[in-house]
């Protein structure tokens, strides 16, 4: 059990075409796990298959898909932005802020802007987050780790002293309609999220611009000498991100109706998770947003299978961890590749 | 500067006043009630700290009051064993301290002021038993498990269904107080068991409105009465959660003290400054004070909730400022 | 083309740039005509990769004027505007590893501009045709990854050559090619000089200059020395303006006499003595040597005060099996002894202990650690020998690497300098410390002189020549004509066999020839089999024959 | 902008050592952040500058220090632990379960061994899991990132499971001893911090061992040419890593008096920012102790300032988040280096 033996590494250069194949199927490296699960969940309950409780799942998955949706961007282009957990909570709490009356409700905002500008606003306010942000990386040089880890816990606290601490309920009808309505039976998030992943991953495949992205991820020096605005691209990326994590917020909040305090708290770990399980790389340059979907129902569905199997509380959160690393292991041999 | 309290002129000693958390209603609420208190009382507090969930900063904020001269300290530790040490020292400086919402494992305290947990548990099993008559199934969202409130109450929940309601079948959802795993969760529950009917929170402030979004976009939202209502028993008794009564929407909430809370955590830190002394037994606010092996616990009252009692004036909920 | 103007193509004039400490440039001027080859020579670190950032906007100069056809030129960070101007194959890879090889020869114009989308199957055929002009078969669907390190330098080329530049910048573009690579680039190169395009052509190999240039500038020192018709400057007038030199002072560059200088030198030393050393006393003994996919059943002996060249082209099998020399792979078969004892092959430490000291090829991946000092660089293999119980003495550190930084002239603000500061020429040198600094009995050099200038090379292999004198021995892989002439003799490696061996006053034709499988001189190894291709052989045949080789 | 313009001549001699001076203060570029915060300190509080007060921050300081300890040397080293956090909970309790009686007790332990052996077995433990973490980054070459993201979660359960949930404060004296006494006049946990940092920091700047950790991070193929047994060192850096945070571990109980739950729970944001904003490359191969140090007395200090200061509650973590990025900016200007 010794790493001794560490001489036994690959020779460097291995059989060209090897490598390239299976390379392909790195970003379907969680859908045997995907399958694995769904038997299991297929045994330990009827219940597993009827399309109430897929469909519940995929409604579950909404919010936090946008924003690995976002991070798997962020990512590809050799960032990392944390404070996506807290721009989901704080978009929201500032729009509403602006726009609701200045008295006469539980929580009173400015009521500078009439109700319908609730979304708008809070769109552009995640847009925001994301370029200061990004001035603060890109122009200030500063790490960006650290400035999005600041940002995570100053924007949770702007969050709790607008908000003073209250879940804010009385909110504008056409805030929370994404995210409670229907369409033809599925919930309007599903049909939302599942659109954006097809364009970013459409952008991805197809546009140069989405191109540009692994480019910079992969070696912005090239990407530069390559006549790519490194710089530029990888703001837009960032404001981009912001923006989807406050469209996450307004999914959020009609889903869950209200605007909780800690709302999206502590989600960035799950972000990460199902963006690197599903094969995007920390180091940029890599992976698909099909990829990363499958991470975020990955997590998703092992939730949903332990609940249906009814696992012992006391032992919910082992069983857990430890089906994410067998996920992983899973994965890592059926794809065959290794994964640093 | 130095905000916080007011009146050093009146020479009081200084209490020094934790808040555990600020980012959940229950909890702001008793903020908004200590602050209103201390106004009218004219208590000598420092300047109030918040440990934001974290048991580390609150040792630390306890350790900033002692050296800024605190006599009496109220903390609300939710993690209520790593305050040990803390309190041990805070006797050997004999400091008195009163613990809001938790009983401490070890170390002494001059007050525990709270309700008493287990109570909710069996209350709101009994309530359900009642409401369902002895059969059914019923989806109960756990609290966290390292949390004695949350253990508390799952615990005499369970142990009352158990010996009480056999019939009764439980789904125990972990949740560490979030709702959106709440949400999911319930939503995986009812997949499985669409003919859920009744549902127990163990803390309306984070399970309240995910679950009312659930049931409403799954047109389970039945008013009580109807066919089909799934019977809700609540826990915190914050104001949503009374308005959810009137509409029908949920039958019941206990409702925990958050205005005793600030009251009473005030009173026995004044009082232990004083150097008065209690004793156990019936107290004065129709409450007991019991005894602890390391101090006493007042344990006030949390009254039963329900569409009949909904709009009486007493309770907290009804009277928190907007 | 119509234009005949006089215009330069690009005009630079008054050009300065300093990084921090280091002055790269220091009021230096470059011209280079329309149609017209414009070779830049200079020692490492003279400047010549900082004038080609500023060329191709990559970087800002602190003085200087820029024209382009006269114009002024682009503003900085307009990108467009300077990839219209000019086309740069850049000294340093600019290839993406994790894209595919068509995106990379068509990235950042992948489809029209606009929201166009990329039509890949196109964009795959184009690239397909595009490499197959310069031999390189490769899917152009394949990640650059998984390219060897010529194939990659093809991508770079095709790129640069493919936007249709007036005018192309080349820095170093032969340093990663063999012979016949650079014949197809120069074949490449010669047609688009029949078009009119004009080149700002970089390269160590003097040689090359005379082959391709009409003109040369020559940088010294971050300044300008000379500008001069190639025909008016001959190879000894050239290196002395390199060098600042005399040429009677400085040993003739191997390239320009048929007699390699280290040759010349060699033979004032007391020779004899050690080439009876070397016969009676093998150093490095390797038997039946065998790595699946990369070589197979070598035979190798280098005796003590002997330099043995091995010589093969890319994919050969020859760094693999230098590498494995030094512990870098478990061979599947076969045993390494040094100095009569065996080695445990596969295992790094084991061959440092044993003697064997290894420059490797690629100095960025496997030779420095870019983010530390020359210093740690140069002592990382000797650390168990700069202080007592496990320590490391910063003392000791100085002092060891203060020998060695004196002992091979590296050039260097101090020994704390981070290595990425330095020049590639000084960096290698670093590498050459680093596998010094055991004091090995045999020194395994893969491609040594790799992007060095005239004189350091010709430093480097006296360096290692001293080596062997010592009674040591050494190893030098590679496929630099220069490099191996300086060898006491040399192996040719092909298709992962050792197919000839030569003996020094051998012909350059002859031993391309064998680098290139053509011919078989006297051959030490076995008969050639009727298999196909050895090196892409199935697993299983190679196990056979495994097999078949253990029976021998 | 453009180059054409005939910019003035620079002057001639810029100071020769700049460049490298810099990269000297790096490690100390979060002194004048102290410096700073020190300063309102003594406006906002005649209690700061009391030897009590900064005894308690530096008392405070010890757990956190120790994981901070530990995560340095693994960034150096290149690698990543986020099971640290869990770790420092999930081996007491371990340890604790062991040893304690098996019945009578509040908590029932399987009462296998003597009071006495809880610390070593503590160790053990925590030893253990970072061998584990290693094996499977090291030798199934899984995603070090996720493995140990999935490892946090699994042990947290862990602990949950096996404490069930409860703190468990009837401890062996042994095992509460470090982090409780106090060795003349300043708490054992603040000397033995001390020691470690200083014994870590001159084996990284005076032992072989130590120094390969740079040079493995920095480039793990150069270090592996250069004889350097990568994986083996590495493998033991996790080992070590494991280690130190259940001596943590050891300290936090004896600190706060029982095993809790949540011990360490979320902390490992406050590590990577402490060892982060210390200087320490999130890419490996830099970085010292002592800026390490330094990060983890800035998070600390900002805590205690703000208590002393008096901020309300609810801008309370808003200001947190707000100095962590002022304080970054700081380092930046003063150190004069840009962060990436
Ligand atoms: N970005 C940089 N930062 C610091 N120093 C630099 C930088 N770029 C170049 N230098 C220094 O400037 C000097 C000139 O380097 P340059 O790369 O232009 O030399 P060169 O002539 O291309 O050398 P070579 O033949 O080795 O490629 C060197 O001393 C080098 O160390
Ligand atoms: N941003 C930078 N900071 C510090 N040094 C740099 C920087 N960019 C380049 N350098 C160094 O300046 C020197 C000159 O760069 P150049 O592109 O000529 O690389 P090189 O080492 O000569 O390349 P090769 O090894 O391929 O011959 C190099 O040593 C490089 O490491
Ligand atoms: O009622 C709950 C309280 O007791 C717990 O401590 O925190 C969450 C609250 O909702
Ligand atoms: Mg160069
Ligand atoms: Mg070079």
């Amino acid at each position: 059990m010794s790493p001794t033996t560490e001489s036994a590494v690959p020779p460097l250069t291995v059989n060209p075409r090897r490598g390239r194949s299976l390379q392909r199927y790195r970003d379907l490296s969680l859908v045997p796990v995907l399958l694995v699960l769904g038997v299991i969940g297929f045994i330990v309950s009827p219940a597993f298959l009827t399309s109430d409780n897929l469909i519940g799942v995929a409604q579950q998955s909404t919010e936090l898909s946008l924003l690995v949706l976002a991070e798997a961007l962020i990512l590809i282009a050799g960032r990392m932005d944390l404070s996506l957990e807290s721009t989901i909570g704080v978009a929201p709490v500032i729009a509403v802020w602006v726009v609701l009356p200045s008295h006469g409700g539980r929580f009173n905002g400015l009521g500078l802007f009439p109700g319908w500008t609730a979304i708008p606003l809070c769109l552009l306010a995640g847009a925001l987050i994301g370029a200061v942000n990004g001035l603060l990386i890109l122009k200030l040089r500063l790490n960006g780790f650290i400035v999005t880890l600041g940002a995570l816990t100053m924007l949770r606290g702007l969050q709790v002293a607008l908000s003073q601490g209250q879940s804010i309920v009385e909110l504008p009808s056409s805030f929370t309609y994404l995210g409670s309505a229907a369409w033809f039976g599925v919930p309007a998030a599903v049909w939302i999220c599942a659109l954006l992943f097809a364009l970013g991953g459409c952008a991805l495949a197809w546009l140069r611009h989405g191109r540009a992205l692994y480019a910079i991820g992969g070696n912005p020096e090239a990407a530069r000498t390559a006549g790519i605005r490194v710089d530029r691209v990888t703001w837009v990326v960032l404001i981009l991100g912001g923006l989807l994590a406050a469209f996450a917020g307004i999914l959020y909040t009609g889903h869950y109706g209200s605007i909780s305090a800690d709302q999206g708290s502590g989600w960035i770990f799950q972000v990460f998770a199902a963006t690197v399980i599903g094969g995007v790389s920390l180091n940029g340059g890599r992976g698909t947003l099909f990829g990363a979907l499958t991470g975020v129902l990955t997590l998703q569905l092992v939730v949903n299978v332990m609940t249906l199997a009814g696992v012992p509380p006391l032992w919910n959160q082992f069983l857990n961890g430890l089906i994410i690393i067998v996920a992983l292991i899973i994965s890592r041999f059926t794809s065959g590749e290794t994964q640093e | 500067g130095r905000g916080g309290g007011s009146g050093s002129a009146s020479g009081k000693p200084a209490i020094g006043i934790d808040l555990p958390r600020s980012d959940s209603d229950f909890w702001n609420s008793y903020a908004q009630y200590l602050k209103a208190d201390i106004g009218s009382d004219g208590a000598h507090t420092l300047p109030i700290s918040s440990s934001q969930n974290d048991v580390t900063k609150l040792v630390a904020n306890v350790q900033a009051f002692e050296n800024t001269g605190a006599k009496a300290v109220v903390m609300a530790p939710q993690d209520t064993g790593a305050i040990a040490s803390t309190l041990d020292r805070l006797a050997a400086k004999k400091i008195p301290v009163i613990s809001v919402d938790t009983r401490p494992d070890k170390g002494n305290v001059y007050m525990v002021v709270r309700a008493d947990n287990r109570a909710y548990g069996t209350q709101a099993c009994q309530f359900l038993g009642r409401q369902l008559g002895g059969k059914g199934k019923v989806a109960e969202f756990e609290g966290d498990l390292t949390s004695v409130n949350g253990r508390d109450r799952s615990q005499a929940f369970a142990d009352c269904m158990k010996q009480n309601y056999p019939g009764i079948q439980v789904f125990a959802l972990p949740t560490n107080w979030d709702g959106s795993v709440a949400s999911s969760k319930l939503q995986t529950t009812l997949a499985q068991n669409p003919d859920l009917n009744g549902i127990y929170m163990q803390a309306g402030g984070v399970f309240l409105q995910p679950t009312l979004a659930l049931l409403q976009q799954k047109g389970l939202l039945k008013p009580a009465g109807q066919p089909g209502h799934i019977t809700i028993i609540s826990n915190d008794g914050i104001p949503q959660e009374f308005d959810a009564i009137r509409q029908g929407q949920i039958d019941a909430t206990i409702s925990q003290p958050a205005d005793l809370y600030a009251k009473y955590a005030l009173y026995y830190a004044e009082a232990a400054t004083q150097g008065k002394t209690f004793q156990p037994g019936p107290t004065d606010h129709d409450s007991t004070i019991i005894k602890l092996p390391n101090g006493l616990e007042d344990q006030l009252p949390a009254p039963l909730v329900t569409k009949d009692n909904v709009d009486d004036k007493s309770l907290w909920g009804n009277s928190v400022s907007h | 083309m119509p234009e005949s103007t006089s215009v330069p193509v690009v005009e630079a004039s008054g050009i300065s740039k300093r990084f921090g400490a280091t002055v790269a440039l220091a009021e230096a001027r470059i011209a280079v005509a329309p149609g017209e080859s414009h070779a830049l020579v200079g020692r490492n670190g003279a400047g010549k990769s900082t004038l080609v950032s500023i060329l191709t906007g990559l970087q800002r100069p602190d003085t200087g004027t820029l024209r382009f056809l006269g114009a002024p030129a682009p503003a900085f960070g307009d990108t467009d505007g300077w990839r219209a101007k000019v086309a740069c194959v850049y000294q340093r890879s600019t290839v993406i590893g994790g894209l595919s090889v068509a995106e990379n020869l068509f990235l950042n114009r992948q489809s029209a501009p606009g929201l166009r989308p990329i039509r890949w199957r196109q964009l795959r055929e184009r690239a397909a045709e595009l490499l197959t002009g310069y031999g390189v078969e490769v899917d152009p669907a394949a990640r650059a990854e998984e390219l060897t390190v010529e194939q990659r330098q093809f991508v770079e080329i095709a790129r640069a050559l493919s936007f249709g530049a007036r005018f192309i910048i080349l820095d170093e573009p032969t340093a990663k090619l063999d012979a016949r690579g650079i014949e197809r680039l120069f074949g490449k190169l010669r047609e688009l000089q029949e078009q009119g395009v004009a080149f700002l052509f970089i390269s160590h190999h003097l040689q090359e200059v005379y082959d391709l240039c009409t003109s040369v500038t020559v940088y010294r020192d971050a300044r300008h020395i000379v500008t001069a018709p190639v025909a008016e400057l001959d190879q000894a007038a050239l290196v002395e303006a390199m060098t600042g030199e005399g040429a009677s002072h400085s040993a003739p560059a191997p390239a320009a006499e048929p007699q390699p200088a280290a040759e010349t030198e060699r033979s004032a030393e007391p020779l004899p003595a050690a080439e009876a050393e070397r016969s009676a006393d093998p150093l490095l003994m390797v038997s039946g040597l065998t790595l699946t996919g990369a070589y197979r059943n070598v035979e190798l002996t280098v005796g003590a005060g002997e330099v043995v060249g091995l010589a093969g082209a890319t994919a050969s099998g020859n760094v693999r099996l230098g590498e494995t020399l030094a512990g870098l792979h478990r061979p599947s078969a076969g045993r390494i002894s040094v100095a009569g004892k065996a080695v445990r092959t596969g295992d790094i430490p084991s061959a440092l202990a044993a003697g064997v000291g290894l420059v490797p090829e690629d100095r960025h991946l496997q030779g420095l650690v870019a983010g530390r000092s020359v210093a740690e660089n140069a002592t990382l293999t000797v650390t168990d020998q700069l202080g007592p119980c496990g320590t490391v003495l910063p003392s000791r550190i100085a002092a060891f690497a203060g020998r060695m930084i004196e002992d091979l002239d590296i050039k260097t603000p101090g020994p704390d300098t981070p290595v990425s500061a330095l020049s590639g020429g000084n960096q290698q040198k670093v590498v050459i410390a680093r596998a010094l600094a055991t004091d090995p009995h045999v020194l395994v050099a893969i491609r040594p002189t790799n992007g060095v200038d005239v004189k350091s090379k010709e430093f480097l292999l006296r360096r290692i020549r001293q080596v062997a004198q010592a009674g040591r021995a050494a190893l030098i892989v590679s496929d630099e004509l220069d490099d191996l002439r300086s060898c006491d003799r040399v192996l040719a490696m092909f298709h992962g066999e050792i197919t000839a061996e030569f003996a020094p006053g051998w012909s350059d034709e002859h031993l391309v020839a064998a680098m290139e499988g053509m011919a078989r001189g006297h051959a030490a190894d076995a008969p050639a089999r009727g298999h196909t291709d050895p090196v892409r052989g199935q697993a299983t045949t190679e196990i056979e024959e495994d097999h078949h080789v253990s029976h021998d």
